[in-house]
Protein backbone atom coordinates (compact mmCIF):
# COMPACT_ATOMS: atom_id res chain seq x y z
CA UNK A 1 0.00 0.00 0.00
CA UNK A 2 1.06 3.52 -0.55
CA UNK A 3 0.82 6.26 1.74
CA UNK A 4 1.79 9.91 1.56
CA UNK A 5 4.51 11.63 3.71
CA UNK A 6 4.17 15.69 3.92
CA UNK A 7 7.45 17.42 5.24
CA UNK A 8 7.30 20.85 6.87
CA UNK A 9 9.74 24.03 7.54
CA UNK A 10 13.36 22.48 8.48
CA UNK A 11 12.10 18.83 7.06
CA UNK A 12 11.06 20.22 3.90
CA UNK A 13 14.68 22.10 3.16
CA UNK A 14 16.50 19.28 4.36
CA UNK A 15 14.46 16.41 1.95
CA UNK A 16 14.60 18.85 -0.65
CA UNK A 17 10.95 17.69 -0.91
CA UNK A 18 7.46 19.38 0.28
CA UNK A 19 5.68 15.41 -0.07
CA UNK A 20 6.57 12.13 -0.96
CA UNK A 21 5.04 8.46 -1.86
CA UNK A 22 5.78 5.92 0.09
CA UNK A 23 5.40 2.13 -0.61
CA UNK A 24 4.89 0.47 2.60
CA UNK A 25 3.80 -2.91 3.84
CA UNK A 26 -0.04 -3.12 4.65
CA UNK A 27 -0.38 -2.75 8.92
CA UNK A 28 2.73 -0.38 8.94
CA UNK A 29 3.11 1.16 11.77
CA UNK A 30 3.71 4.92 12.09
CA UNK A 31 7.07 3.89 13.58
CA UNK A 32 8.17 1.47 10.94
CA UNK A 33 7.33 4.11 8.36
CA UNK A 34 9.67 6.39 10.10
CA UNK A 35 12.51 3.65 10.15
CA UNK A 36 12.21 2.96 6.71
CA UNK A 37 12.37 7.06 5.73
CA UNK A 38 15.22 7.02 8.08
CA UNK A 39 17.10 5.33 5.24
CA UNK A 40 16.75 8.10 3.06
CA UNK A 41 16.86 10.90 5.27
CA UNK A 42 19.26 10.14 8.59
CA UNK A 43 18.06 13.15 10.63
CA UNK A 44 14.68 11.71 10.93
CA UNK A 45 16.35 9.17 13.46
CA UNK A 46 16.58 12.46 16.22
CA UNK A 47 12.63 12.50 16.76
CA UNK A 48 12.38 16.13 17.13
CA UNK A 49 8.95 16.12 15.86
CA UNK A 50 5.75 14.94 16.19
CA UNK A 51 3.57 13.20 13.65
CA UNK A 52 0.55 13.92 12.57
CA UNK A 53 -2.27 10.94 10.68
CA UNK A 54 -4.89 12.78 8.55
CA UNK A 55 -4.15 16.01 9.34
CA UNK A 56 -4.39 14.73 13.52
CA UNK A 57 -1.52 14.22 16.06
CA UNK A 58 -0.75 10.39 16.17
CA UNK A 59 1.23 7.87 18.22
CA UNK A 60 4.31 5.80 17.00
CA UNK A 61 2.11 2.49 17.29
CA UNK A 62 -0.54 3.65 15.16
CA UNK A 63 -1.20 1.57 11.81
CA UNK A 64 -1.58 2.87 8.68
CA UNK A 65 -3.90 2.71 5.66
CA UNK A 66 -3.66 3.05 2.10
CA UNK A 67 -3.68 6.69 1.25
CA UNK A 68 -2.98 8.30 5.14
CA UNK A 69 -1.00 11.19 5.00
CA UNK A 70 1.62 10.79 7.11
CA UNK A 71 3.54 14.59 7.75
CA UNK A 72 6.33 15.04 10.20
CA UNK A 73 5.71 18.27 12.36
CA UNK A 74 8.60 20.01 14.38
CA UNK A 75 8.12 21.67 17.23
CA UNK A 76 5.77 24.71 15.93
CA UNK A 77 6.96 28.35 16.02
CA UNK A 78 3.83 30.55 14.37
CA UNK A 79 2.47 33.69 15.76
CA UNK A 80 5.27 36.39 17.20
CA UNK A 81 8.51 36.22 18.18
CA UNK A 82 9.63 33.48 20.46
CA UNK B 1 -13.03 33.04 11.87
CA UNK B 2 -10.59 30.21 11.71
CA UNK B 3 -7.91 30.75 8.94
CA UNK B 4 -4.71 30.47 7.51
CA UNK B 5 -3.68 32.76 4.51
CA UNK B 6 -1.48 34.67 2.33
CA UNK B 7 -3.47 37.66 2.31
CA UNK B 8 -2.54 40.82 4.58
CA UNK B 9 -4.43 40.61 7.95
CA UNK B 10 -6.48 43.81 8.24
CA UNK B 11 -7.69 43.59 12.49
CA UNK B 12 -11.00 45.73 11.56
CA UNK B 13 -13.69 43.79 9.73
CA UNK B 14 -12.47 40.85 11.71
CA UNK B 15 -13.62 42.49 15.02
CA UNK B 16 -16.96 43.58 13.22
CA UNK B 17 -17.15 39.78 12.59
CA UNK B 18 -17.28 38.98 15.74
CA UNK B 19 -18.62 42.19 17.99
CA UNK B 20 -22.34 41.50 18.98
CA UNK B 21 -24.53 43.74 20.79
CA UNK B 22 -24.41 42.33 24.03
CA UNK B 23 -20.50 42.56 23.98
CA UNK B 24 -18.86 45.53 25.93
CA UNK B 25 -15.17 43.86 25.39
CA UNK B 26 -12.98 43.62 22.61
CA UNK B 27 -9.54 42.57 23.25
CA UNK B 28 -7.17 42.13 20.24
CA UNK B 29 -4.13 40.55 19.78
CA UNK B 30 -1.36 41.39 17.09
CA UNK B 31 1.89 39.47 16.67
CA UNK B 32 4.33 41.69 14.76
CA UNK B 33 7.05 40.69 12.68
CA UNK B 34 10.52 42.33 14.30
CA UNK B 35 13.35 43.94 13.57
CA UNK B 36 15.29 42.45 15.94
CA UNK B 37 15.84 38.40 17.41
CA UNK B 38 18.75 37.78 19.37
CA UNK B 39 20.40 41.14 18.31
CA UNK B 40 20.61 40.82 14.98
CA UNK B 41 18.74 42.35 12.36
CA UNK B 42 15.83 40.75 11.00
CA UNK B 43 15.25 41.27 7.53
CA UNK B 44 12.20 39.21 6.94
CA UNK B 45 10.59 35.90 8.26
CA UNK B 46 9.06 33.18 6.40
CA UNK B 47 5.32 31.56 7.40
CA UNK B 48 5.00 28.37 6.51
CA UNK B 49 2.27 26.26 7.91
CA UNK B 50 0.07 22.50 7.03
CA UNK B 51 -2.76 24.43 6.42
CA UNK B 52 -5.47 22.07 6.42
CA UNK B 53 -4.28 20.45 10.11
CA UNK B 54 -3.15 24.34 10.88
CA UNK B 55 -6.97 25.69 10.43
CA UNK B 56 -8.35 22.03 12.46
CA UNK B 57 -6.66 23.38 14.93
CA UNK B 58 -7.39 26.98 14.84
CA UNK B 59 -10.99 25.44 15.59
CA UNK B 60 -10.20 23.38 18.27
CA UNK B 61 -8.99 26.40 20.23
CA UNK B 62 -12.07 28.31 19.32
CA UNK B 63 -14.07 25.50 20.68
CA UNK B 64 -11.62 25.04 23.90
CA UNK B 65 -11.91 28.50 24.63
CA UNK B 66 -16.47 27.90 24.30
CA UNK B 67 -15.85 25.32 26.87
CA UNK B 68 -13.54 27.00 29.36
CA UNK B 69 -15.48 30.28 29.64
CA UNK B 70 -18.51 30.50 27.52
CA UNK B 71 -17.12 32.83 24.93
CA UNK B 72 -18.55 32.03 21.63
CA UNK B 73 -16.70 35.12 19.54
CA UNK B 74 -13.53 34.43 18.88
CA UNK B 75 -11.33 34.77 15.48
CA UNK B 76 -8.18 33.44 14.55
CA UNK B 77 -6.22 34.61 11.23
CA UNK B 78 -2.60 33.78 10.82
CA UNK B 79 -0.39 35.01 7.54
CA UNK B 80 1.96 32.64 5.82
CA UNK B 81 4.38 33.77 3.38
CA UNK B 82 7.34 36.00 3.44
CA UNK B 83 6.60 39.02 5.66
CA UNK B 84 8.63 42.02 5.87
CA UNK B 85 9.32 43.92 9.39
CA UNK B 86 6.56 45.49 11.13
CA UNK B 87 3.72 43.64 9.41
CA UNK B 88 0.98 41.62 11.27
CA UNK B 89 1.45 37.76 10.89
CA UNK B 90 -1.18 36.98 13.60
CA UNK B 91 -4.39 38.49 14.65
CA UNK B 92 -6.64 37.02 17.53
CA UNK B 93 -9.46 39.03 18.68
CA UNK B 94 -11.89 37.29 21.49
CA UNK B 95 -15.08 39.66 21.82
CA UNK B 96 -17.44 38.92 25.27
CA UNK B 97 -19.94 40.82 27.99
CA UNK B 98 -17.06 41.68 30.08
CA UNK B 99 -13.07 42.50 29.99
CA UNK B 100 -11.79 39.55 32.41
CA UNK B 101 -12.89 36.86 30.39
CA UNK B 102 -11.70 39.06 26.80
CA UNK B 103 -8.53 39.15 28.22
CA UNK B 104 -8.09 35.77 29.50
CA UNK B 105 -9.49 33.66 26.20
CA UNK B 106 -7.18 35.83 23.91
CA UNK B 107 -4.71 34.71 26.18
CA UNK B 108 -4.81 31.55 25.91
CA UNK B 109 -5.90 31.52 22.55
CA UNK B 110 -1.94 32.73 21.49
CA UNK B 111 -0.12 30.51 23.92
CA UNK B 112 -2.48 27.47 22.66
CA UNK B 113 -1.88 28.39 19.03
CA UNK B 114 2.52 28.46 19.95
CA UNK B 115 1.37 25.08 21.20
CA UNK B 116 -0.50 22.89 18.69
CA UNK B 117 -0.75 24.83 15.44
CA UNK B 118 1.57 23.04 12.64
CA UNK B 119 3.07 26.73 11.42
CA UNK B 120 6.61 27.42 11.45
CA UNK B 121 8.68 30.78 11.45
CA UNK B 122 12.35 31.14 9.76
CA UNK B 123 13.46 34.56 10.48
CA UNK B 124 15.82 35.44 7.53
CA UNK B 125 19.25 37.65 8.37
CA UNK B 126 22.02 39.23 5.91
CA UNK B 127 23.73 36.03 6.14
CA UNK B 128 21.02 33.19 5.77
CA UNK B 129 17.58 31.97 7.52
CA UNK B 130 17.20 30.34 10.63
CA UNK B 131 13.65 28.38 11.43
CA UNK B 132 12.55 28.61 14.60
CA UNK B 133 11.77 25.96 16.90
CA UNK B 134 9.40 25.83 19.51
CA UNK B 135 9.51 23.91 22.62
CA UNK B 136 8.75 20.32 21.98
CA UNK B 137 5.66 19.38 23.40
CA UNK B 138 6.40 16.98 26.09
CA UNK B 139 3.75 14.28 25.38
CA UNK B 140 2.39 12.87 22.06
CA UNK B 141 -1.37 13.05 21.36
CA UNK C 1 -1.03 58.97 23.41
CA UNK C 2 -3.34 59.75 26.15
CA UNK C 3 -6.93 61.65 25.21
CA UNK C 4 -10.21 62.29 26.41
CA UNK C 5 -11.81 63.48 23.11
CA UNK C 6 -15.53 63.15 21.37
CA UNK C 7 -14.10 62.13 18.25
CA UNK C 8 -14.67 58.72 16.78
CA UNK C 9 -11.96 56.47 17.71
CA UNK C 10 -10.56 54.75 14.99
CA UNK C 11 -7.79 51.81 16.82
CA UNK C 12 -5.66 51.14 13.25
CA UNK C 13 -3.62 54.97 14.15
CA UNK C 14 -3.42 54.54 17.61
CA UNK C 15 -1.88 50.93 16.83
CA UNK C 16 0.45 52.46 13.89
CA UNK C 17 1.41 55.48 16.60
CA UNK C 18 2.85 53.03 19.51
CA UNK C 19 4.50 50.30 17.17
CA UNK C 20 7.84 49.87 16.97
CA UNK C 21 10.61 47.57 15.01
CA UNK C 22 11.59 46.01 18.51
CA UNK C 23 7.41 44.61 19.01
CA UNK C 24 6.54 41.65 18.13
CA UNK C 25 3.77 41.86 20.31
CA UNK C 26 0.26 44.71 20.37
CA UNK C 27 -2.83 44.07 22.37
CA UNK C 28 -6.00 46.29 21.59
CA UNK C 29 -8.79 46.23 24.21
CA UNK C 30 -11.91 47.92 23.12
CA UNK C 31 -14.31 48.99 25.57
CA UNK C 32 -18.05 49.15 23.66
CA UNK C 33 -21.36 49.98 24.15
CA UNK C 34 -23.72 47.75 25.02
CA UNK C 35 -27.34 47.13 23.95
CA UNK C 36 -28.06 45.37 27.49
CA UNK C 37 -27.72 45.94 31.07
CA UNK C 38 -29.10 43.91 33.52
CA UNK C 39 -31.56 42.39 31.16
CA UNK C 40 -32.94 46.16 30.44
CA UNK C 41 -32.24 47.49 26.42
CA UNK C 42 -29.66 50.21 26.43
CA UNK C 43 -30.83 53.65 23.90
CA UNK C 44 -27.40 55.00 23.97
CA UNK C 45 -25.11 55.47 26.49
CA UNK C 46 -24.01 59.39 27.68
CA UNK C 47 -20.33 59.92 28.78
CA UNK C 48 -18.74 62.76 30.44
CA UNK C 49 -15.30 63.68 31.58
CA UNK C 50 -13.52 65.78 34.12
CA UNK C 51 -11.07 66.27 31.26
CA UNK C 52 -8.09 67.94 32.31
CA UNK C 53 -7.72 65.69 35.11
CA UNK C 54 -8.91 62.70 33.19
CA UNK C 55 -5.85 63.36 30.85
CA UNK C 56 -3.42 63.32 33.52
CA UNK C 57 -4.87 60.20 35.42
CA UNK C 58 -4.29 58.67 31.72
CA UNK C 59 -0.63 60.02 31.85
CA UNK C 60 -0.02 58.89 34.94
CA UNK C 61 -1.51 55.13 34.11
CA UNK C 62 1.12 55.17 31.29
CA UNK C 63 4.05 55.88 33.61
CA UNK C 64 2.61 53.05 36.11
CA UNK C 65 3.26 50.62 33.49
CA UNK C 66 6.57 51.72 32.48
CA UNK C 67 7.40 51.17 36.03
CA UNK C 68 5.63 47.81 36.61
CA UNK C 69 6.62 46.36 32.95
CA UNK C 70 9.61 48.68 31.25
CA UNK C 71 6.96 48.65 28.46
CA UNK C 72 6.71 52.31 27.24
CA UNK C 73 4.42 52.32 24.25
CA UNK C 74 1.14 52.68 25.60
CA UNK C 75 -2.60 54.88 23.99
CA UNK C 76 -5.09 55.26 25.93
CA UNK C 77 -8.48 57.17 24.34
CA UNK C 78 -11.38 57.31 25.84
CA UNK C 79 -14.49 58.98 24.14
CA UNK C 80 -16.98 60.77 25.42
CA UNK C 81 -20.38 62.01 24.63
CA UNK C 82 -23.25 60.42 23.14
CA UNK C 83 -22.20 56.72 22.36
CA UNK C 84 -24.86 54.48 19.95
CA UNK C 85 -24.94 51.21 21.39
CA UNK C 86 -22.10 48.79 19.76
CA UNK C 87 -19.96 52.32 19.50
CA UNK C 88 -16.72 52.37 20.73
CA UNK C 89 -15.73 54.24 24.07
CA UNK C 90 -12.55 53.27 25.33
CA UNK C 91 -9.50 51.98 23.22
CA UNK C 92 -6.37 50.98 25.42
CA UNK C 93 -3.43 49.69 23.22
CA UNK C 94 -0.26 48.45 24.50
CA UNK C 95 2.79 47.22 22.61
CA UNK C 96 5.81 45.52 23.58
CA UNK C 97 8.32 42.57 22.38
CA UNK C 98 6.82 39.78 24.04
CA UNK C 99 2.99 39.01 24.34
CA UNK C 100 3.13 38.71 28.63
CA UNK C 101 3.54 41.82 29.76
CA UNK C 102 1.83 43.27 26.53
CA UNK C 103 -1.25 41.53 28.06
CA UNK C 104 -0.68 42.38 31.54
CA UNK C 105 -0.11 45.69 30.81
CA UNK C 106 -3.16 46.49 28.89
CA UNK C 107 -4.97 44.61 31.72
CA UNK C 108 -3.93 46.62 34.09
CA UNK C 109 -4.61 49.73 32.19
CA UNK C 110 -8.53 49.55 31.86
CA UNK C 111 -8.72 48.22 35.67
CA UNK C 112 -7.14 50.87 36.57
CA UNK C 113 -8.45 53.54 34.08
CA UNK C 114 -11.77 52.19 36.00
CA UNK C 115 -10.54 53.09 39.48
CA UNK C 116 -8.76 56.70 39.07
CA UNK C 117 -9.85 58.30 35.84
CA UNK C 118 -13.23 60.81 36.37
CA UNK C 119 -15.12 59.47 33.69
CA UNK C 120 -18.58 58.74 34.16
CA UNK C 121 -20.90 57.31 32.16
CA UNK C 122 -25.03 57.41 32.24
CA UNK C 123 -27.16 54.36 30.66
CA UNK C 124 -30.14 55.72 28.87
CA UNK C 125 -33.23 53.55 28.61
CA UNK C 126 -36.54 54.08 27.24
CA UNK C 127 -37.65 55.24 30.34
CA UNK C 128 -34.83 57.69 31.71
CA UNK C 129 -31.39 57.21 32.43
CA UNK C 130 -29.22 56.26 35.50
CA UNK C 131 -25.40 57.54 36.32
CA UNK C 132 -23.74 54.44 36.81
CA UNK C 133 -21.20 54.44 39.68
CA UNK C 134 -18.54 52.13 40.34
CA UNK C 135 -16.80 51.28 43.08
CA UNK C 136 -16.08 53.73 45.52
CA UNK C 137 -12.33 54.38 46.12
CA UNK C 138 -11.24 52.08 49.57
CA UNK C 139 -8.92 55.45 50.72
CA UNK C 140 -8.68 58.55 49.64
CA UNK C 141 -5.53 59.52 47.83
CA UNK D 1 -10.86 84.13 48.56
CA UNK D 2 -12.93 82.67 45.82
CA UNK D 3 -13.09 78.85 44.93
CA UNK D 4 -14.74 76.92 41.70
CA UNK D 5 -16.71 73.82 42.58
CA UNK D 6 -17.11 71.80 39.94
CA UNK D 7 -19.84 69.24 39.37
CA UNK D 8 -19.75 66.31 37.34
CA UNK D 9 -22.08 63.46 36.27
CA UNK D 10 -25.26 62.63 39.18
CA UNK D 11 -24.39 65.89 40.55
CA UNK D 12 -23.79 68.45 37.80
CA UNK D 13 -27.53 67.01 37.10
CA UNK D 14 -28.95 67.21 40.88
CA UNK D 15 -27.03 70.99 41.63
CA UNK D 16 -28.37 71.71 38.03
CA UNK D 17 -24.92 73.60 37.48
CA UNK D 18 -21.71 72.50 35.82
CA UNK D 19 -19.68 74.86 38.01
CA UNK D 20 -20.06 77.34 40.85
CA UNK D 21 -18.01 80.27 42.36
CA UNK D 22 -17.57 79.86 46.07
CA UNK D 23 -16.73 82.84 48.29
CA UNK D 24 -15.01 81.50 51.65
CA UNK D 25 -12.75 82.34 54.16
CA UNK D 26 -9.22 82.12 53.99
CA UNK D 27 -7.82 78.52 55.20
CA UNK D 28 -10.87 77.02 54.36
CA UNK D 29 -10.48 73.46 54.22
CA UNK D 30 -12.02 70.95 51.60
CA UNK D 31 -14.33 69.26 54.97
CA UNK D 32 -15.31 72.93 55.53
CA UNK D 33 -16.24 73.81 52.21
CA UNK D 34 -18.48 70.74 51.81
CA UNK D 35 -20.05 71.70 54.87
CA UNK D 36 -21.07 75.52 53.40
CA UNK D 37 -21.60 73.47 49.95
CA UNK D 38 -24.46 71.28 51.91
CA UNK D 39 -26.34 73.91 53.03
CA UNK D 40 -27.61 74.34 49.37
CA UNK D 41 -26.82 71.05 48.05
CA UNK D 42 -27.88 68.57 50.90
CA UNK D 43 -26.94 65.03 48.73
CA UNK D 44 -23.55 66.53 49.01
CA UNK D 45 -23.61 65.18 52.98
CA UNK D 46 -23.68 61.61 51.93
CA UNK D 47 -19.85 61.69 50.83
CA UNK D 48 -20.20 59.50 48.10
CA UNK D 49 -17.49 60.62 46.54
CA UNK D 50 -14.05 61.91 46.46
CA UNK D 51 -12.61 65.33 45.51
CA UNK D 52 -10.03 67.20 43.79
CA UNK D 53 -8.15 70.15 44.11
CA UNK D 54 -6.70 71.81 40.85
CA UNK D 55 -6.91 68.00 39.19
CA UNK D 56 -5.55 65.70 41.80
CA UNK D 57 -6.97 63.94 44.15
CA UNK D 58 -7.00 65.89 47.89
CA UNK D 59 -8.10 64.77 51.27
CA UNK D 60 -10.42 66.66 53.70
CA UNK D 61 -7.86 68.64 55.82
CA UNK D 62 -6.33 70.34 52.85
CA UNK D 63 -6.34 73.97 53.21
CA UNK D 64 -7.80 75.93 50.54
CA UNK D 65 -6.35 78.75 48.15
CA UNK D 66 -7.67 81.24 46.22
CA UNK D 67 -8.45 80.08 42.64
CA UNK D 68 -8.32 76.88 43.69
CA UNK D 69 -10.31 74.60 41.52
CA UNK D 70 -12.19 71.78 43.95
CA UNK D 71 -14.17 69.04 42.09
CA UNK D 72 -16.72 66.56 43.37
CA UNK D 73 -15.86 63.03 41.87
CA UNK D 74 -18.18 60.54 42.44
CA UNK D 75 -17.42 57.02 41.68
CA UNK D 76 -16.05 56.52 38.64
CA UNK D 77 -17.09 54.60 35.56
CA UNK D 78 -15.27 55.02 32.16
CA UNK D 79 -14.68 52.34 30.25
CA UNK D 80 -16.88 49.43 28.90
CA UNK D 81 -19.69 48.06 30.74
CA UNK D 82 -19.44 47.37 34.79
Amino acid sequence: MQVKVRFFARYREMTGQGESAVEVEEGTTVAQLLKKLSLGFPELDNRHFLIAVNAEYATLEQPLRHGDEVAIIPPVSGGEGV
Amino acid sequence: MFKVTEAPLDPQPIVQGVLKESHGAVVTFLGVVRGWSGGRRVLYMEYEAYKEMAEKKLVEIGQEIRQRWQVEDVALYHRVGRLEVGVTSLVVVVAAPHRGEAFAACHYAVDRLKEIVPIWKKEVFEDGGVWVEGEPMLEEK
